[in-house]
């Protein structure tokens, strides 16, 4: 069976987020004033096959996010897991 | 002739620009601060210098596309006006839509600093005037983000108009993964100009391995504004 | 307050004593988080400072020696430079990227708090070895935080080493140098003068990152470290562009009494060591700091390591000018107090007291350690090892290809083509050479520069190791066409209570003492780094020398590249059979053992000035420092630089291994064309020094006696592919 | 009343994702055979006030994606808005 895996990384909650602050800088600048707050992170997809139950495929991802795709000193991530199609 | 160098916030190739159309070139050069609306109009030619506007953050050239400035020299260049946009000056450029195309990560991943090889394709515009087509010209780059993309269309009316101005010599050569190679393209009028690659650092012989071939660049421009000078005069 | 409160602030129950003493009190918990970061080995040097007084810190050239945040020194015309070494290894160990990333923002304010514009960077690494996965991460990840930040805010990475063993496996260093120039009268001080002038905090808002950073810098790695780290800091290289600009435009409008960055221990350490520089106090109120984060307490601001920062004193009515130019650049300045006649730090928080002890206690009176010193006993065994029942290999160029394919001698290309070593327009010789080479725009002169250090070496003998490290490096300024003008020192050491360690610290620091002296390069300032321990123990004791030179002529600049055919091939110096320690040994023979070579000061001193009149006599076509790797490796670099082959004979008694990779010191190989060579020979006759034809510069190949033929190419291949294809895996 | 912004922002489809396809190489190193596909882009949290109406935020949003977010020329982005307590 095939998975769809959407995984979002984020800086830890008070670690400076340069890229968020300078972006927050450019939407007030554009006028957007009511824009409050800005996070800037990491979004993967992953397209997992050949596993056959969800609960291996959790367990997979966790792994992979501790391992290479988040770096746990500084960030937080989560994840969704759906079945795909055919 | 008059030069505008222009910086952004977190420009950090302004003051090298600036060295090279005032010292080396020897020509009247202001450094314009982003923040300002300013009428360009008495300048010969803007170049938008190299560095990380804004840190790169989001995108290079995102956030500084939208600086009060940009809005006088996207009026300067619709009315004909030279504008040279070199590393991030280039990616500026495309943000802001005054080039086609945009940037993506290198397909190294890498920050790469390193003289390049490249291929004069169109010596017709202001800037390349003072080289040959097919000349071989040692230029270097630095840069992250530098791996130009167009699509099919875009790239079929970039060849058609003869747009693509510079190119790295060949896929070896290529530091970024750039479609068809392309290190620099222009308008379709040829007054706006970007490139990867940074004259600036090879103006002078005394620097690195030697090569003068940036010199030529500005030298161009210089010529063509003169000759410009002469038709009008 | 808890039962053994000091103990939570890094201090002993005697220094919490000395603080009731100095206060006549007990401290209430802000105060001691105070004077537990400032009573750090990493602010304090309390089990350093007797030692670094053995350095030599004076010269004509020196207008600012240890003590300021930076060193300086004349190089006429009315300009000086700043320079100095920092280290960031244990926030490297954890995240390498921002570790790396804020160690080179951290060197560089200091800088530029000395009113000089940096124009270079340099790096100085050690890692475990490269087929470990994880020393992949920590060594990727560090090279790229150095590339992030220093390209982002455009000061050029121009040389530095990087050398791998598995003594720093487990605790990797990452020392990170700046260079400045400035005129005269832009030299600045952080100093607090001027009772009522006020006190402001500029750039970065203050959170809570890195809280007690300075004391986890005092500790070894544990298995727990990544546990109890503090917040990691992270660099924003855009906001420190924006506050170098803003700063240097502010020191050159003459409003400000002082000025200094915020590095280790933040707002402490800056407002105690300003103060008491200027003999005042400074008293603050914690409401006027701008803050990141909400709820912060009195004691995570005063510790906060939150980087971009920098507190300055301007003129008293100057305040708005300070804010007009920083927020030109987009940037937040505050007062936050002002200076006191008291000689306390004062601290506020809504009105009442919540801190108040004398600065001078916190940055001057930290209790000093004589600690005990006692020589290891591995040093026999090592020393002694016999290595004349070593056997010769039996395919020479094999063994130089292997040579040439460790990573320590191999290409770091794969490092320096990730940072821009150009911005600026300055860079005459570029990474790859002995010491990298930058003009000075509007003068016909140029700075060279370089780091150099050898761990193992010091490991084997530490006094003479931190010699050869100030001979090496003063060696690759000459080479290049420099006189060498003052040091900064990176010592990175083991836990200092360790009295084998300690005795490796003190030899160390003599040795470069010793050289310095000799070769009449001050040392104007350093960083010293202990506690570098995991769990598989103590890293090889390892001084960095960071290095200045000054060119009279920039035209004089020289590289290692061999130039064209029929040159021919100098050696200045002489090679003795000294394999100890040595790279061959290590590759070849899998040993870390054995006398390092002989330094003899005055031959190096001889052999440096021979090189350097050759070269202002304008007949030196390339120079290259002989020592990691040898002569046959001395060679093969200047071949695969050019491309061009060279054929050597020489005439020797020394068994082959030894002539080829022996890493003897006070070598220079030049090279001259055929009508100069007897101007050589003659400048080495003048200053007593050995001289030897080797051979010429002649096609593709190189060439050695009967003992190697290798293909310029194939040299090439392997020390070119070495790092790439290790970290490609 | 405030807002809780969710983006997404990822390569379009047919162009060649560098980050992802380095992101596949490492995972399918680390012994992850069954990754077949990976995507990098960018995730951003953004919070909105002062603004009552969801309607606006949508169309504000939107805007704020096609004007600096995202580049249209080589990104797609997606978005969920959500109602913050207090
Ligand atoms: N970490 C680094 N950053 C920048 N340049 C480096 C780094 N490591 C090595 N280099 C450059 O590579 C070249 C070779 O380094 P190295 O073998 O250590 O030289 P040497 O033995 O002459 O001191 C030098 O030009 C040096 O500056
Ligand atoms: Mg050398």
């Amino acid at each position: 069976m095939k998975w769809k895996v959407r995984i979002e990384i984020m800086l830890k909650e008070n670690i400076l987020d340069p890229q968020g602050k300078a972006v927050k800088g450019g939407l007030n600048a554009l006028g957007y004033k009511n824009v409050a707050d800005v996070h800037v992170g990491k979004y993967m997809e992953l397209i997992i096959a050949d596993t056959d139950n969800q609960e291996d495929v959790n367990k997979q991802v966790d792994e992979m996010c501790q391992r290479l795709l988040a770096n746990p000193v500084i960030e937080d991530y989560t994840f969704q897991v759906e079945k795909m199609e055919g | 002739m008059k030069f505008a160098v222009i910086t952004f916030p977190g420009s950090n190739c302004d003051r090298d620009v600036y060295h090279v159309t005032k010292e080396v070139l020897e020509q009247p050069t202001d450094m314009i601060w982003y923040n300002d609306k300013l009428d360009l109009s008495s300048y010969d030619c803007v170049i938008l210098p190299g560095g990380f506007s804004y840190g790169d953050y989001l995108r290079a050239g995102a956030i500084a596309r939208f600086s009060p400035l940009m809005e006088s020299v996207t009026g300067y260049a619709k009315d004909g006006g030279l504008v040279l946009g070199i590393c991030n000056g280039f990616q500026i450029l495309l943000e802001a839509g005054l080039l086609p195309g945009a940037m993506k990560v290198n397909d190294s991943l890498k920050f790469v600093c390193k003289y390049t090889k490249l291929k004069v394709i169109n010596a017709g515009t202001p800037f390349t005037n003072r080289y040959s087509k097919g000349e071989i010209l040692n230029i270097p780059v630095a840069h992250r983000e530098g791996n130009y993309y167009i699509d099919d269309e875009g790239l079929a009316e970039l060849i058609a108009n003869n747009q693509i101005v510079v190119k790295y010599l060949d896929d070896e050569e290529n530091p970024n993964g750039s479609v068809v190679n392309i290190a620099g393209i222009c308008n379709k009028e040829g007054n706006v100009f970007g490139l990867m690659p940074h004259p600036e650092r090879c103006a002078e012989s005394i620097l690195g391995d030697g090569s003068k071939d940036g010199y030529e660049l500005f030298a161009s421009i210089l010529d063509y504004v003169n000759k410009r000078g002469e038709k009008c005069g | 307050m808890a039962e053994k409160p000091w103990e939570s602030e890094g201090l002993t129950k005697e220094e919490y004593d000395m603080i009731i003493d100095i206060l006549g009190r007990e401290p209430n918990k802000t105060e001691l988080g105070m004077y537990g970061v400032m009573w750090s080995e990493h602010c304090s040097y309390k089990n350093s400072k007797p030692v670094l007084k053995r350095f030599p810190t004076e010269g004509k050239h020196v207008l600012q020696g240890p003590g300021e945040n930076a060193g300086i020194i004349d190089i006429g015309d009315n300009q000086a430079i700043s320079f100095k070494i920092e280290s960031h290894n244990h926030p490297s160990a954890i995240e390498p990227y921002q570790g790396a990333a804020t160690g080179v923002g951290g060197i560089i304010r200091d800088i530029f708090t000395m009113g000089a514009r940096p124009i270079a960077s340099l790096n100085s690494l050690r890692f475990g070895e490269l087929d470990d996965e994880h020393v992949r991460y920590l060594f990727a990840g560090v090279v790229e935080g150095i590339a992030g930040y220093g390209n982002c805010i455009g000061i050029p990475t121009v040389a530095g080493e990087v050398y791998f063993s598995n003594a720093y496996k487990g605790n990797p260093l990452v020392n990170a140098m700046c260079v400045g120039i400035m005129d005269h009268e832009d030299i600045s001080t952080g100093r607090a003068a001027g009772v009522g002038n006020p006190v402001m905090v500029v750039g970065a808002a203050t959170g809570r990152d890195g809280i007690q950073g300075a004391s986890f810098a005092s500790d070894e790695l544990t298995e727990e470290s990544e546990e109890d780290r503090p917040a990691v800091q992270v660099g924003d290289p855009f906001m420190e562009k924006l506050l170098l600009e803003a700063s240097l435009e502010l020191i050159k409008t003459g409003a400000l009494v002082g000025i200094q960055d915020m590095g280790a221990a933040g707002l402490t350490s800056s407002a105690s060591e300003m103060a008491s520089r200027g003999g005042t106090g400074i008293e603050l109120d914690i409401d006027l700091v701008p803050k990141r984060e909400e709820g912060m307490t009195p004691y995570e601001v005063m510790l906060s390591e939150s980087q971009e920062r920098m507190l300055v004193v301007p003129k008293k009515g100057k305040e708005k000018l300070v804010k007009e130019i920083f927020s030109k650049w987009g940037l937040h300045a505050a007062v936050i107090g002002k200076v006191t006649g008291d000689g306390m730090i004062r601290v506020l928080n809504k009105g009442e007291v919540v801190a108040e002890v004398p600065a001078r206690s916190l940055a001057d009176d930290a209790p000093v350690y004589q600690r005990e010193s006692r020589r290891p006993d591995y040093l026999d065994e090592v020393q002694n090892y016999d290595l004349s029942r070593l056997i010769e290999p039996t395919d020479y160029n094999q063994s130089l290809l292997e040579v040439l394919g460790s990573p320590n001698i191999a290409s770091k290309e794969w490092v320096y083509q990730q940072y821009d070593h150009m911005v600026l327009v300055n860079t005459v010789v570029l990474p790859g050479s002995d010491a990298a080479v930058l003009r000075i725009k509007g003068t016909k002169k140029g700075l060279a520069m370089t780091t150099d250090g050898n761990g193992r070496y010091c490991y084997l003998d530490p006094e003479r190791g931190g010699a050869i490290a100030v001979a090496e490096a003063a060696r690759n300024i000459v080479c290049s066409g420099a006189k060498p003008l003052a040091i900064t020192d990176g010592l990175n050491f083991g836990n200092p209570m360790d009295p084998e360690i300690f005795w490796q610290f003190e030899k160390s620091v003599d040795g470069i003492s010793q050289a310095c002296r000799a070769l009449n390069t001050p040392v104007t300032g350093g960083n010293v780094s202990f506690y570098n321990e995991s769990p598989e123990g103590a890293i090889y004791p390892t001084p960095v020398i960071g290095m200045v030179g000054l060119l009279e002529d920039i035209n004089l600049a020289t590289t290692h590249h061999f130039k064209d055919e029929e040159d021919i091939i100098i050696l200045l110096g002489e090679t003795k059979e000294e394999l100890g320690g040595s790279e061959y040994l290590k590759v070849v023979h899998n040993l870390e053992v054995g006398r390092i070579p002989e330094l003899d000061l005055g031959l190096e001193k001889k052999v440096q000035e021979t090189c350097l009149e050759a070269i202002k006599a304008g007949i030196v076509k390339s120079a290259h420092d002989c020592s990691d790797g040898g002569l046959a490796v001395n060679l093969a670099e200047s071949c695969i630089s050019s491309g061009l082959g060279a054929r050597i004979k020489i005439e020797t008694d020394l068994p082959p291994a030894a002539l080829l990779f022996s890493e003897s010191q006070s070598r220079i190989v030049i090279t001259v064309t055929k009508d100069n060579l007897a101007k050589v020979e003659e400048l080495a006759k003048k200053h007593a020094i050995p001289f030897t034809k080797l051979g010429e510069v002649m096609g593709d190949r190189l060439i050695i006696n009967n003992l190697i033929d290798l293909e310029v190419e194939e040299m090439k291949r392997r020390w070119q592919e070495s790092i790439p294809s290790r970290m490609e895996e």
